[in-house]
Order: structure tokens, then C-alpha cells, then sequence
């Protein structure tokens, strides 16, 4: 599973801090992520992870530190900043509109245009098209649906959750990330979500995946980050640990040099 | 008091103060506050002659309120305004049962209080008040309706649009047409509608017309109430239907002017008001007796008058537009 | 935590489904009154016309208060924008020609906008208390500006184009109403702009989440708001022959209502310009119903009164039993 | 969805510290007049006894207000109920003696409350449409119930105790917004009653799944707003002597800025009693200064704009450098 | 593991179906349970395992079917109703107010009032004791939380989920209905939740568990009911059943007779 010969870092993190008033919710988080590898990110709740996510994909501005992609530094002040740079993302919250039906969601900012030019230019929709695509790519995570006209607050946890991973694994990035996505996720889909994350590293693609669920970082990971208290602890090879040296980093138990 | 009979009351041209008054006005370096019931044109001329009046008397005016026809807001004016001692205050009563103790406290203060039309019960004249300045809203009711028995030839159908709120001066001026209008027997009331804020009066004109399409004159209570009538005239092709009108607004007279549907208004003259109240108030320092009531005349306007009254009612000049159509 | 947006968006469903409702409503007052007034003009086509002609200008503040509504905002200002706009026009129209006049008109309209978005964006804080102060400000503008004096318009090609004129027997006020809300509606429900419109308004940071410049958008809906109000201002001038400080004082309430009933969320998130449309057209119509119908000035306010809460009520009756 | 909370919740984050604005603003007023009117009498005692005299009953429909927006209601018809309720009081007084005139105009208050509530939780449907259906229907009843006459009070125990008396020099009035603001402040900040309030407000799902009933502390809000109006009515026609169809009716959208600068949202969940107060002793404030410094009607209406837009501006640019 | 010894029922459901329009969320579901069992409610994402939550809770009334509570059948029209009844959830929403702190939102509609009798007669509170309280019983979850002063929309969401298990077990109810409860929880948080259910369970309460995560259905329940399309497809005693077993029953690839 070392997918890491690839060796072209996609994301480099720099000493990274950000505050909420008092609250040091990130201190000091330094890692990278090569091309085609799938790094876990883990830690306890309140660790940071969700903001650290947040700062990637640009709805917080960190305190402090670098985000470096394919080499170079980049400002990451805006989610289009984030999204021009290749980097999409699954938050935690999901990130939804809730009374918009599933297809709108899928595309939302990322909308299908009409072919002809003049349409096209005043911004008019393919609905057509978007239906057909999103048919596609929900059917790649073997999720019941009850219709693609049903209004996102009218779906199950989990139904919510398979589509924002479809949003994100839909555009062709060069970095996902993803916070907890299977965490409503049923059995076979969790499975699901899994096989579609080997396909895309293996096409290149990085993958962050936050998970409280070990078993799915092993299953998954090349390598493990570890946060305590906003802080990188850890960052190790995840064949060369156990599940149970995993937990013991994420509860401060022991630690390794990051 | 009572201003139903406006017969003995004295005439606006008749009040005037000597050199020697004016001299010994000027020396006392005197304030007044103006405290009015709304804002409109009509306000401002009234104002505007109040302002010349005591600015030739060395009086300093030091505050202009508009209680915008809510009694609570005239009480909070005269309150602030009494904040600033003024010796004259020259005031339109909203509502004369709310207004009465403010005013009562006011005037306790050493201030000279002059009203517009609308009287305070129980205020006892040369004591609470110094007197009332009003035009003549009956002798303006019944010119309206000699004007739209002329429109009609003294024979059609009339639809009155009514000001339907409790509101002193266009109340008694709907009252006097309404009563003038009955004299004449040959000109019937097919429609009588109210309205209560100006912009209702295009809706109201217009299902009055299409109810009765044999109607051929509105009488309605005010200029710019009036302007909402002729636009629904127009709108439904219906330059046949003449209009009768109070007061003077450019963009009536101008149709007035290019033979429209407004055929005459009956104006009266603000800014002699504002100055006859200035100077009964200026008057009152020196204690000079007023009349209790003091009116100013007014004037019926058709097509031919409109210049000369426009300089009665305003002391300015045409507006040039108006002035334009007139020409041609 | 979805409870959150289930009770919103629950809420919201209840409300989606009745966008239907207002078809509802508009035939219920309709025939209502078509019922009551039998014997008299209510029901012809000169009166409808006659609606149609007079609610014009509201119609258009209406779809134009649309777009603010639909991203979150409310447009306290669209009232004054109305008359100052009017004045701007008719005094323009005295020194040069109808082309530059109509633009410093409109003009009036896009500053405010501006002005309005700038603020509420940048500050953050509540277009309410922000369009409340816009508001008064340009009262007084507009106040000021003449002196409260009237300004005619004698320009006859300006009063036929926003006025009285009608093009194959159509009314332009008609034509008017009718382009400004097509382009809204194709804006709000087949562009991609409507979609950010209303994903801002529904939950502005998963709008933001995903890229959408939602101060950007907010600030584009406010835009369209007071320009539409401008616009209305030139259909007052028009059919007024002139312009006045008062001119859109008593609009704001009405225009508001006429949004809501017709199916936009005033919390943004969902907005329907076909019942903005039908909204103000029903004011229109239970004005002018309960005018013909004779009733004394407070028996009509009464009687607005009852008629607006049966029609809320029938509508969302129409939603239980369907 | 968490996005969805978070969003409502990030603004509202903003808004919560933003509660601690209106002292800010308050002083930044004071010292603007007290600095531009440095000889006259603004800064007197007598003035501001003056100032609080004045909005007593703006305070009051305030503080009621603030319960029906802290639930996520709108109530547009208190001021029409203050209309109603002094008339009432007022024809009341002409018969019976205090109390039961008391009884009468607070009773039009608690019954317009309870259609209100009824209406709005029955149906389900937006509060806006409803209260202002019922605002035009009370408007009518109060046009009508004297046919627009002034009703004048001559009960000299009433105005004391309603309008100008004093106990111990202080000012009835004064007594009045004190007592109403401190139990408002009580019920809201120690009293399970505005938990459950703000939580209904803040997310009515939760609440009701926590067994909240939440229709029930809806109506009851509904039912503070318009008594509290009713009294607001009582004390205009103490302090006017009388009553009139007019009173309330140019109160509301002053109410309304009043409540939301003083850090009230206008969407539930969140209120602040005092703001409200320090919110419409700012309106009051700057109508007394404008009128003192000797603006014209038009200036002031441009000053008043322009004040509340940088008050508004400033209480955010103290929350962002604190 | 064998704790339906005590043989009472606490609850039972009886043929329960629910609609949303066209969408048959429930259409027939049936089990039980006893006293101080604890049994795992499992099913596919949009089987109706949260619809079915809401029916009991009271925030859904469903079509049809009875809920039996201690032998009685009970009219649960509302979360008021279902209360009374002794039955507490965790929401999977968890049903917070966000602008509310954690104290606050701990004792939402369980205020603890003044000790004064006509103070408390007027409902005044008494926020020390809450305090104290809440600290009390978020220390049994080990969780950490910056402030109880804190507002719930500044918490991560494991915090905001610990919150919600405290909230639920605090009231001594005896009936805990637990939807997806660990879903956001770290693995120290998640196995304090497990250890929770025990407890209460061993004092004879009755839990409802909802989740995707088999380990932990294995770990903590006595039987599991499966949910597949709305019907209740399968009530089996875990011990009997690998997880194996279990996720063939969820997908529907077997069934046993329910
Ligand atoms: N907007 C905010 N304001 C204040 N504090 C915040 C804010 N967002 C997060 N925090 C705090 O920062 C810390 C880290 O939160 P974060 O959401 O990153 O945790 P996490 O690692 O994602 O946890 P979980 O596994 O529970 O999702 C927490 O203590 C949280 O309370
Ligand atoms: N209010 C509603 N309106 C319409 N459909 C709904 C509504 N609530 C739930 N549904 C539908 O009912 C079905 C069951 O939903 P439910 O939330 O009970 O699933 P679940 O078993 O809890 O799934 P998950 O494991 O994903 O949480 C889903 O298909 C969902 O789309
Ligand atoms: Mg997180
Ligand atoms: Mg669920």
C-alpha cells in the first residue's frame, strides 16, 4: 500500500496556528501530503482537526504558517482561493443548502451551463445534463435515494452525507479532503466511500481523511497525523503501527516526534 | 369661540404694527418657534411669510417642527421646543383635546402663542392665545362649489372625493361644498367616496369613474389629492370629466393650463398667513390687541388668473414651466 | 447539528409547497368579489386593465424586492428611492432628453443600491437598520430637492413611454410589468446567478463553503432592488404627468405583503416572481373591489383586513388537504 | 446539517457581542449633541426627563416587542393596538372609573394578542401577513368606533397616574418604563419563561423536541407584545389627555430600529431588554437634538438617517477592534 | 450478556408505518424491549431508523401502529408526551440551540429552579446548581470542553454530541433511545459512551441503539432489530450473530423472520 513513491508533495502544511479568543484551537501543525497518498488525520474531539480542515479550504485564515501546494506558497484567504489552487473538501457540517434538492447540491457553483454560447454566457443552466451527471456519480457510491428532486432536509443522515462526498470527489482535484465522511455512512457504503478513495489516489489524487474509526484508517491510510491539543504529535507510517499505538497517540498517551 | 361665523372677523390686511412698534420689536432681540401640524407646500409658504415677517422685526426664529399630523409627535415638538424659552410661537394644533396642556405649559413659560385655523377649546383669547389666523374655510367650500356649478353649467353629475379624516380645515371646507353644492338643483351628487392618505385617490377616481361613466365633474379635497384623480382620468381617456380643486400645485395648474381635466381650484394665501400670524405674535410682546380671529381671503382660479394668483398666494414667481404654458 | 436546518428548512417545506398557494388565493378573492359586485364594473376587462395599469410601478418594486428577499436582506429604502428617482427624472427631463434623464433616474437607483450593499456588507450589520437609515436620507433628499414642490413633465414622449401610452392596443405599463418580470424570473429560476441568489440566502455558509462570493451576490441583489425601485419611480413620473416627494411613501407595507403572500421567504432562500406578481396584482384588486363595492373608508380597512387573513388562511389550507 | 447552525450561529456570534453596542452608541449620540448644542438646553436635567417623558410608550411597545421578535415573530399590529386601547380607555373613562377603564384598554390588548397568536399558530402561517391583516382590521374598528373623533379625559386621577404626575418627583412615566423594563428584564434573563422563549426562538425543533410547547410560549409572546402596546396606548392618552384614532400609528418602524440597534434579532433567539430601552431613548434623543439644533424638517430627516447609519457603523467597529 | 432476564417489558412496537407523501419511510415495525436491555436498532442509511426514533420521541406521529410502554399503550403525540412516558433521545441532530451555552442547553426544559418556594413559583433559576450539575455529569463522559460558558455553535462536533448522551441519560429516565450516539466521538469519548450504556442499563433502564458500527453493536447490545425498507426484517440475539451476519441483514441479502 505505499502509494507514496509517487514522492511529489501536493500539500505542505507550515507550523500552523489559529485562535478563537481564547481558544487555541490549532498551535502548531507541520505535515505533507504527497501525491496519490491517502493521509490520515486524527485526534481526539476538540483537537483541531475541523479547523485545520477550515483553514485549508479557506473558510478560516490561519494565525500563523504556510499552506504550500505543488511547491509552491499559496494565500489561501477564500474558498475560491482553495478551489483554484485544486483543493476540494468534505466538511464536517456538510456544507449544505438544505432546500435545494440533491442535483442542485451536487452542482452547486459548479453548475452545468447551457451549450449554446450566448446562453452560455448569461450563466443558463443545463438542468438535463446536471440530472444525467449526477445520476452518474451518485450511483458510484451505491446510495438509495428516493428521488433527485427530493429536498436535502427531506433525506437521511447518511443520504446527506453520500452526496456532499460525491460533490467533492466530482471535480477532478488534485487534494481532497475529507472531515469524518463516513461517519453516518451504513456498512456497504462506508465500504463504498472507501473503494472510491483508493480509485482516486490512484489516479494521482491526494486524499486528507479525518476519521474516528481506526479500523477505516488502516483499512485506507498510507500514513497517519496525529493532532493533540493543536498540535501535530505524530506523523507515522500506518503499517507500522497498531490500532491500539494510534490510540494511545491520539490520547496523549505516548507521542513521537512529528 | 366659535368659527362657524367668520362674518366679523377681522381682515388680515387690517393688521399692522407702526414704526414705532417695529423699533422697539427689533431692540428686544426676540425668538420665535414655529410648530406645524405636517409639511407641504402650503407649509412652507406659510413659513416662508412668518420667516420675512420677523426677520423685518429682528425677530430670530429657532426652530421649525412637523409633527406630521400625529398629536404625540406635536406635544413631543412643543416640549422640545419650550426646551429653548421662545417669546412667540406661532403652531397649527393637530389635535386641540391632546395639544391643550402642552400648549398650556408652554404659554405658562412667557410665550406668545399665535394659531393657525384650528382653535383650542377653552383657551381664553388675549390670555392663552393671542389669536387665530385662518382663511376663510367656508367661504372657500362655497367657492368651490360656484366654480363647479360653472364647470357643469349649472346642470350634471358630481362625484365628491372626500378627505376622510379628522382633519379641522379640509373637514369644514368638504362640509361648506357639500352643503353650497345642494343649492344648486340641478347638479346631483351620483358618488361620494373618502380617502385618507393622498396617494388613494387614483384608485378611488377611477373605480368611481368606471362605476359611473355618466359622470362629468369630481370635486376633491385638496391639490395634490387631486393630481391622483387627474392621473386616473387620464389614464382612462376621460379628459370630458372636469375637476374642482382647493389650493395651488404646479402640476395642476400646468394641466389647467393646457386645458386639462382640472377646470378651476379655489387657492388661499399661506404666505400672508405666516405673516399675519408673525405679526399678531410680535403684536402680543408689545401687548397689542388682536381679533380673535383675523381671516385671509382667498381667490378662485381658472385658466386666466392663475399668474396673478400664483403671486397672491406665494409672493414668488411662476415656476417657469408653468409660466411657459401659459405663454404659448 | 440538521435539527437547525430541519426546523428551518420544516418550516420552509410547509411554505415551499404553498409558493402554489397564492393561484389559490387570487381566485378566491377573485371570485369573491366577482361574486359581491356583480352588478358593476368589477368584472371587465377595462377595469382589470385599470389594476394592472395602477399596480404597475408596485409590481415592479415588488419583483425587484424579490431578489433582496431572496438572499436574506430586506429593502426598507425602495419607498424613497421611488421619489427621489421620480424627482431626478422629471427635473432632468426640463434640460435635456429623455435618454439622459431616464439614466440619472435609474442612476438614483443604482447608487442607493450601491450605497445600501456597501454598507450592510462591509459593516455587517442589518440591512434593515442600514436601509432605515438609507431611507430617511433620501426622503430628505428628495424633500429637499424641490422644496416639496411638484415637478410637471410635459415631455409627451416620456409620459406615453412610462405612462398612458399603449403599443397594439397594449398598455405599456402592462408591457413594462410584464418584460421586467420575465427577465426575473428567467434570472431567478434559469440562470446560474439565480441559484447563487437563492443558495446565499438559504445558508450563506455553505454558499461561501463552496466558493460563491456571497458579499458579492448580496450586494447584486440589493443592486436590482433599488433600481427597480427607480424604475417604478419613471412609471409614477410617467403616469402622473410629473413628480412629487410623496410619490412611493405608502408602498413599502404593501409591496412587502404583496412578496410574501405570493410565496418569498422574508428570511431568504426562496423567492417566486410569478407571486410577486400575482401578490401585488391582489392588492391591487381588493383595493379596487372593495372601493366599488361602497363601503365606507374604515369598513375597507376592516374589510382589507379580514380579507387578507381568509386569504392567508385558505392558502395554507389548500396545502393540508393536498 | 452543522453548516446550517453554524451559519445562522456565526452571524449571530457577530450579533451577540454586537448586544453590548448600544452603550456605545448611546454615549457616542450624547456627546455628539451635548458637544454640538453646548448652549442650549440639551444637557439639563429637565431635558432629559423631558426625553424620557416623551418615549415612554415607545419604550414600552419596545420592550413588548422584544418578546415577540426574541420567539421569531414580527407583530406589526401594536401600533394600532395603542389606537384602539387608549379610544377604549378613553369612552371607558367617560362611564366607569379607573380600573375597569384600565381593564378595557389592556383587555383590547391581551384579545388582539390572543387572535394574533391564534391565527399564526393554528395556521401555521407568517406572523408578518397576519398582524398586518389584524392591523388594518383594529385601525378600522378604531376609525370607527368614534368616527374619527378625538375622546377627550377629564379624570384628573387618570393623567396623574397615566401621563403627568410625579411621586416623590419622579415622573410616572419614568415609573412606568422601569417597572415594565425591570419585570421584562427579570422574565427574560431569570426566569425559565425566557429560556424557553429565546430557545424557541433560536431553534424551535430543539426546543420542541425537548418538549418545549412551543405554540403555547409563541402565543404567549405574542400576547406580551400587544399588552404591552395597550398600555403604551393607556399612557399616550394620559399624557395627551385623551385619545384620538391617530396615536401608535407612526410608531412602528421607530419601535422597530429601536429594538433591533439595541441588539434584539429580528429572526429569534436572541433579545435584550435593556437594549431595547437605551434604543428608544436614542430615537428620542435624537429628535429632541435634531429639533434644538434648528435643522430644517428635511435636515433633520437627512441627520436622522445619517446618525443611525453611523451609530450602526460604529457599534461594529468597536466590536471588531475589541 | 443475557440481561433480559428481568423479563419486563419497557417498551414495545407494534406494527408502526409513517409517510412523508410518497416516500414510505416506515411500513412495518415491531419488537421490543426489556428492561435494563439494551438492544441496537440497525438499518441500511434511509432505512427509517430515524423516522422511527421520531415516532417514539413524539416528534412524528405515525400512520399507524401502537407504542406500549410498561404494558400500557400510549398516546405519544408529542416529545411532552413521550417524557412522561419516561422515555429520553439523543437526537442524530442532537437538537441544540446553538446560541445557547452548554449549561443551558444541558437543562433545556429540565431547569433547576430557586430553592425559594415563590421564587420558585415564578420559575427563577438557579444557575449555580446547573452548573455544578453539568460538571458533574460531563466529567462521566471525559470529554474535554474549553468553558462551560461556551456556546454549542463554537464546539467541535464530538463536544456537541457529548453534550447531547448527557443531556439524554441525566433525567433518570427509563427508557434511552440513542441515535448514531458515537458517530462523531473520538475512540476514548466513544468507549466512555459504551461503558455508559452499561451502567445505566445494569440499573434497569432500557436502551434503544442506533448505529452503523457492528464492533460496537456487538460490544454494548443484548439483541438487534434490523430495519431494512421500513420493515422490521430481523430481532436476533447478538451472541448468535457475527457481524457478518449482522451486514447481511442490513443489505438485505438474507432475512430471518422477524
Ligand atoms: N468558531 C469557534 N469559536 C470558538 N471556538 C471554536 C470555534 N471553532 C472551534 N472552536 C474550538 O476549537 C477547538 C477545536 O475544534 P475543532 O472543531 O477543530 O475540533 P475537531 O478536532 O474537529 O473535533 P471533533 O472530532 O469533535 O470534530 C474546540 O475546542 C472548539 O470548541
Ligand atoms: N420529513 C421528511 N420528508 C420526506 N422524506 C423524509 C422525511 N424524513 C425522512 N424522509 C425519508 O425517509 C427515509 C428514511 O429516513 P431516516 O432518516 O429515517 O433514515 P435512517 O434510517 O435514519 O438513515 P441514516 O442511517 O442515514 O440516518 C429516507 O428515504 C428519507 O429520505
Ligand atoms: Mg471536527
Ligand atoms: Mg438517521
Amino acid at each position: 500500500m505505499a502509494r507514496t513513491a509517487l514522492d511529489q508533495t501536493a500539500l505542505e502544511l507550515t507550523n500552523i496556528a489559529k485562535s478563537f479568543g481564547g481558544v487555541h484551537a490549532l498551535k502548531d501543525v507541520s505535515f505533507k501530503i504527497n501525491k496519490g497518498e491517502v493521509v490520515g488525520l486524527l485526534g481526539d474531539n476538540g483537537a483541531g482537526k475541523s479547523t485545520l480542515v477550515k483553514c485549508i479550504s479557506g473558510i478560516h485564515s490561519p494565525d500563523k504558517g504556510d499552506i504550500i501546494v505543488n511547491g509552491e506558497t499559496v494565500k489561501i484567504s477564500s474558498p475560491e482561493d482553495a478551489r483554484d489552487a485544486g483543493i476540494e473538501t468534505v466538511f464536517q457540517d456538510l456544507a449544505m443548502i438544505p432546500e435545494f434538492d440533491i442535483v442542485q447540491n451536487l452542482f452547486l457553483n459548479r453548475e452545468i451551463k447551457h451549450k449554446n454560447p450566448i446562453l452560455r454566457w448569461l450563466g443558463w443552466l443545463d438542468t438535463k445534463a446536471m440530472t444525467r451527471r449526477a445520476r452518474k456519480s451518485l450511483n458510484r457510491l451505491n446510495t438509495r435515494i428516493p428521488s433527485y428532486k427530493e429536498k436535502i432536509h427531506n433525506l437521511s443522515g447518511g443520504q446527506r452525507q453520500a452526496i456532499a462526498i460525491a460533490r467533492a470527489v466530482n471535480w477532478g482535484a488534485d487534494i481532497v479532503i475529507m472531515d469524518e465522511p463516513t461517519a453516518a455512512l451504513g456498512v456497504e457504503q462506508s465500504a463504498q466511500v472507501n473503494e472510491l478513495i483508493k480509485v482516486i489516489s490512484s489516479q494521482g489524487v491526494a486524499v486528507l481523511l479525518i476519521s474516528h474509526n481506526m479500523q477505516h484508517v488502516k483499512d485506507t491510510c498510507d500514513r497517519a497525523v496525529v493532532l493533540y491539543q493543536g498540535t501535530s504529535v505524530a506523523d507515522v507510517c500506518v503499517n507500522d503501527v497498531t490500532k491500539e499505538d494510534l490510540v494511545s497517540l491520539i490520547t496523549g498517551a505516548t507521542s513521537v516526534a512529528a | 369661540l366659535n368659527l362657524d361665523n367668520l362674518h366679523d372677523a377681522e381682515k388680515s390686511a387690517n393688521v399692522v404694527l407702526s414704526a414705532k412698534q417695529i423699533q422697539q420689536l427689533k431692540a428686544k432681540k426676540l425668538t420665535a418657534a414655529l410648530a406645524w401640524h405636517g409639511s407641504s407646500t402650503w407649509v412652507s409658504a406659510v413659513t416662508n411669510g412668518a420667516k420675512q415677517a420677523f426677520e423685518e422685526l429682528g425677530i430670530k426664529v429657532v426652530a421649525i417642527t412637523d409633527a406630521q399630523f400625529d398629536p404625540a409627535k406635536q406635544v413631543a415638538d412643543l416640549e422640545n421646543i419650550s426646551a429653548m424659552n421662545p417669546d412667540i410661537i406661532l403652531s397649527l394644533s393637530v389635535d386641540s383635546t391632546s395639544t391643550k396642556a402642552t400648549y398650556a405649559q408652554t404659554i405658562s413659560n412667557g410665550a406668545k402663542l399665535v394659531l393657525l385655523s384650528n382653535p383650542i377649546e377653552g383657551f381664553v383669547h388675549g390670555k392663552d392665545y393671542a389669536g387665530i389666523v385662518t382663511d376663510d374655510m367656508f367661504g372657500m367650500g362655497k367657492a368651490a362649489a360656484e366654480l363647479t356649478s360653472d364647470a357643469l353649467e349649472n346642470n350634471g353629475k358630481l362625484g365628491i372625493i372626500f378627505h376622510d379624516a379628522n382633519y379641522f380645515i379640509t373637514n369644514n371646507r368638504d362640509q361648506a361644498f357639500r352643503e353650497a353644492i345642494q343649492q344648486y338643483p340641478h347638479i346631483s351628487v351620483i358618488s361620494e367616496k373618502g380617502f385618507v392618505k393622498e396617494h388613494e385617490t387614483s384608485n378611488i377616481a377611477a373605480a368611481m369613474v368606471l362605476q359611473n361613466p355618466d359622470l362629468q365633474a369630481i370635486y376633491v379635497s385638496w391639490d395634490s389629492a387631486a393630481e391622483g384623480v387627474i392621473e386616473a382620468l387620464r389614464s382612462l381617456d376621460r379628459p370630458d370629466i372636469k375637476v374642482i380643486t382647493h389650493d395651488l400645485g404646479v402640476n395642476n395648474l400646468l394641466d389647467m393650463a393646457t386645458d386639462g381635466n382640472l377646470y378651476a381650484t379655489v387657492a388661499d394665501r399661506p404666505f400672508d398667513i405666516g405673516a399675519t400670524m408673525a405679526k399678531i405674535g410680535a403684536g402680543a410682546i408689545l401687548n397689542k390687541p388682536a381679533a380673535p380671529v383675523t381671516i385671509v381671503p382667498f381667490d378662485k382660479v381658472t385658466k386666466h388668473n392663475i399668474a396673478t394668483v400664483w403671486q397672491h398666494a406665494f409672493k414668488t414667481s411662476l415656476p417657469k414651466l408653468l409660466n411657459q404654458a401659459l405663454t404659448q | 447539528m440538521s435539527v437547525q436546518s430541519l426546523t428551518l428548512s420544516q418550516v420552509k417545506q410547509l411554505a415551499i409547497k404553498k409558493e402554489a398557494y397564492i393561484y389559490y388565493i387570487f381566485l378566491f378573492v377573485l371570485l369573491f368579489f366577482a361574486a359581491l359586485l356583480q352588478d358593476t364594473a368589477f368584472l371587465t376587462v377595462s377595469n382589470f386593465m385599470n389594476i394592472v395599469k395602477q399596480t404597475a410601478p408596485l409590481t415592479i418594486m415588488a419583483v425587484g424586492l424579490t431578489f433582496a428577499l431572496a438572499v436574506g436582506h430586506i429593502d426598507l429604502s425602495i419607498g424613497s428611492v421611488v421619489a427621489l428617482s421620480a424627482l431626478v427624472g422629471a427635473l432632468l427631463l426640463q434640460h435635456t432628453g429623455i435618454p439622459l434623464a431616464v439614466l440619472g433616474a435609474l442612476l438614483v437607483g443604482v447608487t442607493v443600491g450601491l450605497i445600501n450593499g456597501l454598507l450592510i456588507e462591509r459593516l455587517q450589520v442589518s440591512s434593515l437598520l442600514i436601509t432605515l437609515g438609507t431611507m430617511g436620507v433620501i426622503t430628505g433628499i428628495a424633500r429637499q430637492l424641490t422644496n416639496l414642490e411638484s415637478v410637471p413633465i410635459i415631455n409627451q414622449s416620456f409620459t406615453f413611454m412610462f405612462g398612458a401610452g399603449s403599443v397594439f392596443n397594449i398598455p405599456v405599463l402592462l408591457i413594462w410589468t410584464l418584460v421586467i418580470s420575465l427577465a426575473a424570473y428567467l434570472v431567478l429560476n434559469k440562470l446560474s446567478a439565480g441559484r447563487h441568489l437563492l443558495a446565499v440566502g438559504g445558508n450563506p455558509n455553505a454558499a461561501r463553503a463552496m466558493g460563491i462570493k456571497v458579499t458579492r451576490v448580496r450586494l447584486y441583489a440589493l443592486l436590482a432592488s433599488s433600481t427597480a425601485a427607480a424604475l417604478a419611480g419613471l412609471l409614477y413620473a410617467g403616469r402622473l404627468h410629473g413628480a412629487r416627494y410623496t410619490l412611493g411613501e405608502a408602498d413599502l407595507l404593501t409591496v412587502i405583503a404583496a412578496v410574501a403572500i405570493g410565496g418569498t421567504s422574508l428570511f431568504g432562500g426562496r423567492a417566486c416572481i410569478v407571486g410577486a406578481i400575482l401578490g401585488s396584482w391582489l392588492m391591487g384588486m381588493i383595493n379596487n373591489g372593495l372601493i366599488l363595492s361602497g363601503f365606507s373608508t374604515n369598513e375597507q380597512m376592516i374589510a382589507r383586513g379580514i380579507i387578507l387573513i381568509i386569504a392567508v388562511a385558505i392558502g395554507v389550507k389548500e396545502y393540508r388537504n393536498g
